[in-house]
């Protein structure tokens, strides 16, 4: 019950930040100068063959009349077809979802696992000897300031260049050839995670040294407990509160902007997909992405509530 | 909470990780700031030398593949990221900083309101919104300036509001409230000065992010106009030519590293400065 | 009561500890030297800034880095701890000490449930009829509700009684608890330091109470210390210190504070505000604030010497001693 | 006679909280309570008895629920038009005051709100200054560099400066030193015989209490459980309630 | 798509998921790093040369050009010009839709109807001329009637716009040409994921026996040029093509990187705003005065690293020297820019501000308006460039004619008269929102229409190109050079030094693993 108390102003909440997406990104679609008809006939668009299109595909309907058959079709599960291929969006929205997923779980997972136990280590020794210049600071302030598209030019150029067992582009799937698919996910994930490590770190460092400054770690050290017990029973837990957040942050924004490194390293992910479809005025493409996108974004954050009022037990509560 | 002078005798200096960044940041900016009237040649003119020549006395950073001198480039690169960024960023901390104020203390419908539409703005794919408004504005300053505001502002909305809600319930303020000051007053004479120190700390954290978008724009091709260069151009100009001619990459990607990583270790001290965190030693 | 015999339970000498503030050094101990023994209850009284809590937090070095000992020593049990190693020192604080924080909530760890963390406390792997018998002690009624609770769901009087229950689990030789109460509501305030003092007795232990409250503790300690400047300036039995002061501050304590006031009486409060020491100080800490300053007082730094059953750090301490109880001015 | 210049009548508040206003909480419930001029009311209970809320009620930031309230015998109207005749004295002395504002600033706002024009707000600041014990150079601080009973005197130089009708004392000395306390308690007193302001002091601190107020209501659990002169504190209280709360002084 | 081919596809890939080794002889692959993926799926209607390439593939073209850009049978094994409104056609014997059906008569006559017809919005209509009527003489036999003569109606058919499709299957509503392709040329599609990658299978059916030498022909879509570069190096695609001329050099030290440089009938363009009243190109002395002073050879050497060639309105590709002397192409450097700061003295227009128009995607087009922003100012112009989206772009130039002029490439074809007629804004429809119309420039262009190739014709088209030059509307600058970049130990290829446009591929049936 109390689950449902605390879940259910959040998902009132995400309706409307949903309502808010689908109406900014339709309309901003349709204030985009050019449109399909361009794309498809190149230089030799007449006004009639615009007319032509725009009726095959509803554009020439008044933008309510057009909004109201989107929404309601994709309440139907019908996200449109995409005017490029003819083929419905939300198939290849499903086939391309895990794509991105992988690629956000390969930065995720090589974020938290370098990360969390370096902020951790960080953040107790910032602690210890007072001193500002340790190497938590160092790493995650370099790890913030390379732009992917730059580590990303740098690493395409390296493993190309020396062909080493990485490559880029040539997606396959992981069901199909494990191996072949980590020889073109590691790059990109890793390209991904470094600003999630320098992300995580810095958060997990501020976080354990807030954490350090609460009285129950005195009161654990003045029972003569060792670091390491107070680390792992009471700091690690505690520091996890607001990682989980960050995390979520992270990972919501790796499902849905993973953009360039898609585009850079050819992984055919729902970016990738958003990135054409915006370029090709494939209307039903982004607007469907983005609206996925928003929709596991704000899942993802939501859980990341449920998660972070299991950690702490005051949250809950406090409603 | 201590003043600016104070921090910046007591942080910036005391620290060389931060003497560092604040030096770096010091060079970017003069160099931003005064880049035009420096005697290190025309950044526009081509075939000022060989196509893609490699760096030499004469072309420090060497040339680009229309001949141009890379080094003013690089400088006019930093100008534009910079600069540009910087003004988004301060333009987007005052919107912020009003909105999160109104939100953190009058509440209710306000509150659910501006939440709502930060939370808008977040849920949003950030590089999604930024070719969106990319193409409905066109590709330039405006829109990258626009792109910056959009992805920063939830970050004061939220940091504003949630340290508004703190200072809202202290003495003062309800002192204010009974005395009958005006919810704008409140908010202008009371709240504002409290809450400038997290904007402050924000405000270095939205610059790095703002020149990550700044830039990760124009490598998408949609920041500044040609030929004119951000660092972001730079990079996409020189990421086709890697091979062949590698400093390109090198030299603005270092450079825009070193201009993020400025930002943020001074951006660390400020913080540090701020809400100085001591935790205590496990033994 | 005269000098015990036996070897002091603590013994802190001529302690000196600074804090560094980045900007310059301030003392807040000036030379505090102390002894408990066992089997006594000795309250450290004294107002914000005067050094108690640093003293209490000293006898097991839970200072915070940028405190830094500039002299003196520390004896706790037999263990030099102001040069114990590590393992040593912990292995004091595990097996002689427990303490007792101001704010219990916060001394509690906000995501774990109090029975595990009293099991911590309690080291090993006490089965819950053991932590229940230990909550039970601390006159927790339905203890296994409280072991399932979280911190925050507990009220603060209940909360301080389980960190009163973790700081005795491990029967320690000396309980040091700062500002037990002053988180609580006054109405169970006695309540609470009652259960502290039972179960100091029960146990043998000998306890330490910091505090600003002198008439709390004046029902409470065996021993009261009265701290000014970073120092010890009275120390002796309640009862002496408490009904005939010998040091001005003592003395101007008792009568600022509302409660022993009869109706329509006027409190009387000390004038001027406390020293913030920077160095040593070379003179009566008090001296600016004192009604009885002469001279000497300024000039010359008080030493710790016996009079009336007690100790005194005053120049003039046969003055306050001799004068009339502190009378209060009539009000309006 | 006069009337008093505040009176609540069986005034209840109920706290909404849960999705959509599920569940309500009364904080008060039935309380009614008058302070007339040149009266201290001294309201005691334990944490979460509503003294609180009966404080905010009180100076107009919390509407009743249900119940009357009168402020000097007419109905409350809206707190701009009270301007310059309720004020505050709240709990912690570094939330006190605008840490970001010279005291004279913090003092002078309400003189500033009720439009009293600068040359006449610096000689009343001057002067109020002085009858809280303070150098008008303390005019020119930053609440940063003042000390907690300084700050807390400042905040009630802020609280008279207007020579309001009524002022609430909200745990106002509870984390000053004993020493600080005994200044603030009698100021407190000497201010009140000077400006004949009706004054409610909110503190779980018994002692505290009785020493500067005329009568003494006890709350427990939202109501008002006695309510007599100060004087019957000093002996034996009829509320079991009362009587445990003496045994603690 | 027939079943079989996906049947066995999915068998192999399962193969492969479990570890299996394929015996070596199983199939013959080749790889095709493609740098865009198409727009839309129908053949008849597409504009963009993204789209052709993979047409080229699927589908056939009654007539085809050779490596000297001359007719060629196609799908029409022979062809007769009765006289200069008739043509007979006879479909090569055997050739067959992918899916078994010979194609027939019928199949040629609906095809050509679906372009005509308004409803598909084909802009091929108007390159076939006005046809009066169609007839099946027999199943192998079409006669076509056209209202008058059109000298470029062959060359028409043999652009890939003009493909046969099955019209019985589109008839019957079994294939949907909008959001499939189903064709009788050498391959088939046998999968596609948008975005990433084509599977193409060899064409069971397709009329040249042996033909198609691979078995299978994966297509990797790979936008970024460096990713393309990485996968040629990686050995992971066999070939594709480049724009930017510094790729093959770029590549050069990798062992097994071939490179070949195929001239193209495609040429890079100015498109100039005559009509807007906005644009300081309204005046017709300002445009001569930027045609004067542009500087192509800047334009080939910097940008193309001189690996192209100037252009003229005719391509050059096409290897007639028509247009060459005119002034200027032949007079010095300094002389157009003094005669053109006359110009824009008499303009009453020293420093026209203009904005030059760029698609963004396409990194080589703005590179071309930066060297004719440097090569404009020397005459006094001030250029602002605007990289823009190619959807943009287009609706700008060519639906809104809200621009002062604009860079990009555009086909050529296979005639310079077909191409010469984009001059004519009546018959290139699209050009209207911002092409002037002069009714002699029409009036010749429709003449020359008629005429073959011959000297005539040249004589016809240097006076065309004097008036193009004179009203400076639509300026050519610099042909467009396609770098294909091969990896020779992988894969047997032939390409052609020229072809028309998007024919890069015309020899894919016989691209083959290198032994």
């Amino acid at each position: 019950m109390r689950l449902i108390a605390y879940l259910l102003p959040r998902i009132l909440a995400a309706l409307i930040t949903l309502f808010g997406v689908s109406v900014l990104v339709f309309l901003s679609l349709r204030l985009l100068p050019g449109g399909y008809a361009d794309i498809l006939l190149g230089p030799f668009v007449t006004p009639e063959a615009r007319a032509l299109i725009a009726q095959r595909y509803g554009l020439d309907q008044p933008l309510v009349v057009q909004y109201m058959r989107w929404v309601w079709a994709m309440l139907g599960g019908d996200f449109g077809v995409s005017m490029v291929t003819q083929r419905p969006v939300i198939a290849e929205l499903l086939r391309r979802a895990p794509v991105t997923l992988q690629l956000a779980l390969i930065a995720l997972t090589l974020a938290l696992v370098v990360g969390y136990p370096l902020g951790v280590l960080s953040g107790v020794r910032a602690a210890s000897r007072r001193r500002k210049r340790d190497f938590g600071r160092v790493v995650g302030a370099m790890g913030a300031s390379v732009p992917d598209f730059v580590l990303g030019s740098v690493l395409i150029f390296v493993f190309s260049v020396w062909s080493l067992w990485f490559r880029v582009g040539g997606y396959v799937p992981f069901g199909t050839d494990p191996v072949g698919n980590l020889r073109t996910m590691l790059l990109p994930g890793l390209t991904l995670s470094v600003f999630g490590v320098a992300l995580i770190l810095r958060t997990t460092r501020d976080t354990v040294l807030r954490v350090m400054t609460e009285p129950h770690i005195t009161a654990a050290v003045a029972r003569g407990a060792t670091p390491g017990a107070i680390i792992r029973c009471h700091i690690l837990r505690n520091a996890a509160i607001p990682v989980v957040t960050v995390v979520a942050t992270y990972f919501g924004f790796l499902l849905g902007g993973a953009v360039i490194v898609e585009v850079l390293f050819s992984v055919p992910g729902v970016g990738l997909y958003i990135f054409n479809g915006l370029l090709n005025r494939d209307y039903a493409i982004v607007q469907g992405g983005v609206l996925l996108a928003a929709v596991v974004f704000i899942t993802i954050n939501m859980l990341a509530d449920v998660l972070y009022a299991l950690i702490d037990p005051r949250v809950g509560a406090a409603r | 909470m201590s003043g600016v002078r104070q921090i910046a005798r007591r942080r910036l200096l005391g620290d060389g990780l931060t003497l560092f960044g604040a030096l770096a940041l010091g060079c970017l900016l003069f160099l931003g700031l005064f880049g035009p009237w420096l005697p290190l040649g025309d950044p526009l003119r081509i075939a000022a030398g060989p196509r893609l020549g490699a760096p030499s006395a004469q072309f420090l950073f060497g040339t680009d593949e229309l001949g141009r001198d890379f080094l003013p480039r690089v400088v006019q690169g930093i100008r534009s990221t910079f600069l540009l960024s910087a003004i988004a960023v301060a333009i987007t901390a005052v919107i912020g900083t009003l909105l999160g104020l109104a939100a953190g203390y009058l509440g209710r419908h306000t509150d659910q309101m501006i939440a709502r539409g930060a939370d808008i703005l977040f849920a949003f794919p950030a590089l999604v919104a930024g070719l969106l408004v990319a193409a409905v504005m066109g590709p330039g300053q405006a829109s990258a300036i626009t792109v910056i505001s959009i992805a920063t502002l939830p970050l004061f909305i939220r940091v504003v509001r949630s340290v508004t809600l703190g200072v809202a319930g202290r003495g003062f303020v309800t002192a204010a409230e009974v005395a009958g000051a005006s919810t704008l007053r409140v908010m202008l004479v009371h709240l504002l000065p409290n809450v400038m120190g997290a904007v402050m700390v924000q405000l270095t954290y939205a610059l790095s992010i703002g020149m990550i978008i700044e830039s990760a724009l124009s490598f998408l091709g949609l920041g500044v106009q040609p030929p004119d260069a951000s660092l972001g151009s730079l990079l996409r100009q020189g990421s086709a030519y890697l091979t062949i001619a590698p400093w390109m990459v090198l030299t603005s990607g270092a450079v825009l590293s070193l201009a993020i990583m400025s930002v943020n270790l001074v951006g660390d001290a400020v913080r540090d400065a701020l809400e100085p965190l001591k935790g205590r030693p496990l033994t | 009561m005269t000098a015990r015999a036996q070897e002091p339970l603590v013994d802190i000498a001529d302690l000196v500890i600074g804090y560094d503030t980045g900007t310059r050094q301030v003392r807040a101990l000036d030379g505090a030297s102390l002894q408990v023994f066992d089997d006594e209850t000795l309250a450290i009284v004294g107002e914000s800034g005067s050094g108690k809590t640093t003293l209490g937090m000293a006898a097991g070095r839970l200072l915070p880095p940028e405190a830094q000992l500039l002299g003196g020593r520390i004896n706790v049990s037999g263990v030099d701890v102001t040069s114990a190693d590590d393992a040593a020192l912990r292995r004091l604080r595990h097996d002689r000490l427990g303490f007792v924080f101001q704010n219990p909530t916060a001394a509690l760890d906000p995501t774990m449930r109090i029975g595990r963390q009293v099991a911590l406390a309690m080291g090993g792997r006490p089965g819950p009829e053991a932590i229940a018998e230990l909550l039970s002690r601390a006159e927790l009624n339905e203890p296994q509700r409280i072991m399932r609770a979280f911190p925050h769901e507990l009220s603060g009087g209940m909360a301080q009684r389980v960190v009163i229950a973790m700081a005795i689990a491990r029967q320690p030789h000396l309980l040091i608890a700062d500002e037990p109460t002053a988180s609580l509501d006054a109405s169970i305030r006695e309540k609470v330091m009652a259960t502290l003092g039972r179960l100091r007795a029960e146990s043998g232990a000998s306890l330490v109470i910091l505090s600003h409250d002198l008439r709390l503790i004046a029902r409470h300690a065996d021993r009261v210390a009265v701290m000014y400047g970073g120092r010890i300036v009275e120390l002796g039995p309640v009862v002496q210190v408490m009904q005939a002061p010998a040091h001005p501050y003592t003395n101007a304590l008792l009568a600022a504070a509302a409660g022993n006031e009869a109706p329509g009486e006027r409190l009387r409060p000390i004038p001027g505000t406390p020293p913030v020491l920077e160095a040593r100080c070379e003179a009566c800490a008090y001296a600016p604030r004192c009604a009885l300053r002469q001279p000497r007082c300024e000039a010359e730094r008080p030493e710790a010497r016996r009079l009336a059953g007690r100790e005194v750090v005053c120049h003039r301490a046969e003055a306050v001693i001799g004068a009339e109880q502190p009378t209060r001015q009539e009000a309006r | 006679m006069q009337p008093p210049v505040i009176a609540l009548e069986q005034v209840t508040v109920t706290y909404r909280s849960g999705f959509l206003g599920g569940t309500g909480f009364d904080a008060l419930r039935g309380v009614s309570l008058s302070v007339g001029a040149g009266e201290t009311v001294g309201l005691v209970g334990e944490s979460g008895s509503g003294k609180t809320t009966l404080g905010r009620v009180c100076l107009g930031l919390l509407p009743p629920t249900s119940g009357q309230m009168r402020f000097g015998g007419e109905g409350f109207g809206k707190l701009r038009h009270r301007r310059g005749q309720l004020s505050v004295v709240l709990q912690h002395p570094e939330w006190a005051l605008n840490p970001r504002l010279r005291c004279g600033r913090s003092v002078e706002e309400p003189l500033v709100l009720t439009g009293v024009r600068a040359a006449e707000r610096r000689e009343r600041v001057a002067e109020i200054l002085h009858q809280v014990g303070l150098d008008p150079s303390f005019a020119a601080r930053l609440p940063g560099q003042l000390s907690g009973g300084q700050r807390q005197r400042i905040a009630i130089a802020r609280a008279l400066v207007t020579n309001p009708r009524f002022i609430v004392f909200d745990e106002a000395v509870s984390a000053l030193d004993v020493s600080v306390q005994a200044q603030v308690l009698n100021l407190i007193r000497d201010l009140q015989e000077r400006h004949g302001f009706g004054a409610l002091f909110i503190s779980h601190d018994l002692a505290a209490t009785r020493y500067v107020s005329h009568r003494i209501a006890v709350m427990l659990n939202g109501e008002i459980v006695e309510d007599g002169p100060s004087g019957l504190f000093y002996g034996t209280p009829e509320h079991p309630y009362s009587r445990a709360l003496l045994a603690a002084v | 798509m027939p079943g079989t081919p996906r049947t066995s596809l999915s068998a192999l890939a399962i193969m492969a998921g479990l570890g299996l080794a394929l015996p070596a002889t199983a199939e013959s692959v080749i790889t095709w790093g493609k740098p865009a993926e198409i727009t839309g799926f129908d053949v008849h209607v597409a504009g963009t040369v993204a789209s052709w390439e993979m047409y080229q593939m699927v589908y056939e073209t009654l007539l085809t050009t050779d490596d000297d850009l001359n007719l060629q049978p196609g799908l029409a094994e022979s062809w007769e010009e009765v006289s200069q409104t008739r043509f007979i056609f006879t479909l090569r014997e055997g050739a067959a839709f992918s899916n078994g059906r010979v194609v027939d008569a019928q199949d040629v006559i609906g095809s050509i109807e679906r372009i005509r017809n308004p409803e598909t919005a084909s802009y091929w209509a108007h390159q076939l001329g006005e046809i009066v009527s169609m007839e099946a003489l027999d199943d192998r036999r079409v006669a076509v009637d056209l209202a008058r003569p059109h000298a470029t109606f062959l060359p028409a058919l043999a652009h890939i716009t003009a493909a046969i499709i099955p019209v019985q299957e589109y008839q019957a509503g079994e294939f949907n040409p909008e959001s499939e392709m189903l064709g009788s040329g050498p391959f088939m599609v046998s999968a596609h994921n948008q975005d990433e990658s084509w599977t193409l299978l060899r064409n069971p059916h397709y009329g040249r026996d042996g033909y198609p030498r691979a078995d299978r022909m994966n297509v990797a879509i790979i936008p970024d040029e460096s990713a393309r570069m990485a996968a040629l190096r990686d050995g992971r695609i066999d070939f594709t093509t480049f724009e930017n001329p510094d790729a093959p050099q770029m590549l050069g030290t990798t062992a097994g990187v071939a490179h070949h440089p195929i001239q193209t009938t495609n040429y890079y363009r100015f498109d100039v705003n005559a009509l807007s009243e906005d644009s300081a190109f309204h005046d017709r002395r300002v445009r001569q005065a930027m045609n004067l002073s542009l500087d192509r050879d800047a334009i080939n050497m910097l940008v193309f690293n001189g690996t192209s060639a100037v252009d003229y309105p005719v391509p050059a590709a096409f290897g007639t020297d028509a247009c060459h002397d005119l002034d200027t192409y032949a007079l010095p450097r300094e002389e157009r820019l003094a005669r053109a700061r006359e110009l824009l003295a008499e303009a009453g227009q020293p420093a026209p501000r203009v904005e030059l128009m760029a698609a963004s995607a396409n990194p080589v087009l703005v590179r071309i308006a930066e060297v004719a922003q440097q090569s404009l100012a020397e005459a006094g112009f001030d250029v602002r460039i605007a990289a823009v989206p190619t959807a943009e772009y287009l609706q700008r130039v060519f639906t809104d004619g809200d621009f002062d002029f604009s860079a990009s490439w555009l086909a050529g074809y296979t005639d310079p008269s077909m191409v010469i007629q984009w001059w004519n804004p009546n018959f290139a429809v699209w050009n209207l929102a911002f092409q002037e119309e002069v009714p002699e420039l029409s009036e010749a262009l429709a003449a020359v229409r008629s005429v073959p190739d011959s000297p005539e014709r040249d004589e016809a088209l240097r006076d065309i190109c004097a008036m193009i030059d004179e009203g400076a509307n639509l300026l050519a600058l610099v042909s467009k050079v396609d770098y294909v970049v091969y990896r020779s130990d992988q894969v047997e290829v032939r390409l052609a030094d020229r072809t028309g446009s998007a024919n890069t591929w015309q020899y894919i049936a016989e691209f083959a693993p290198a032994e």
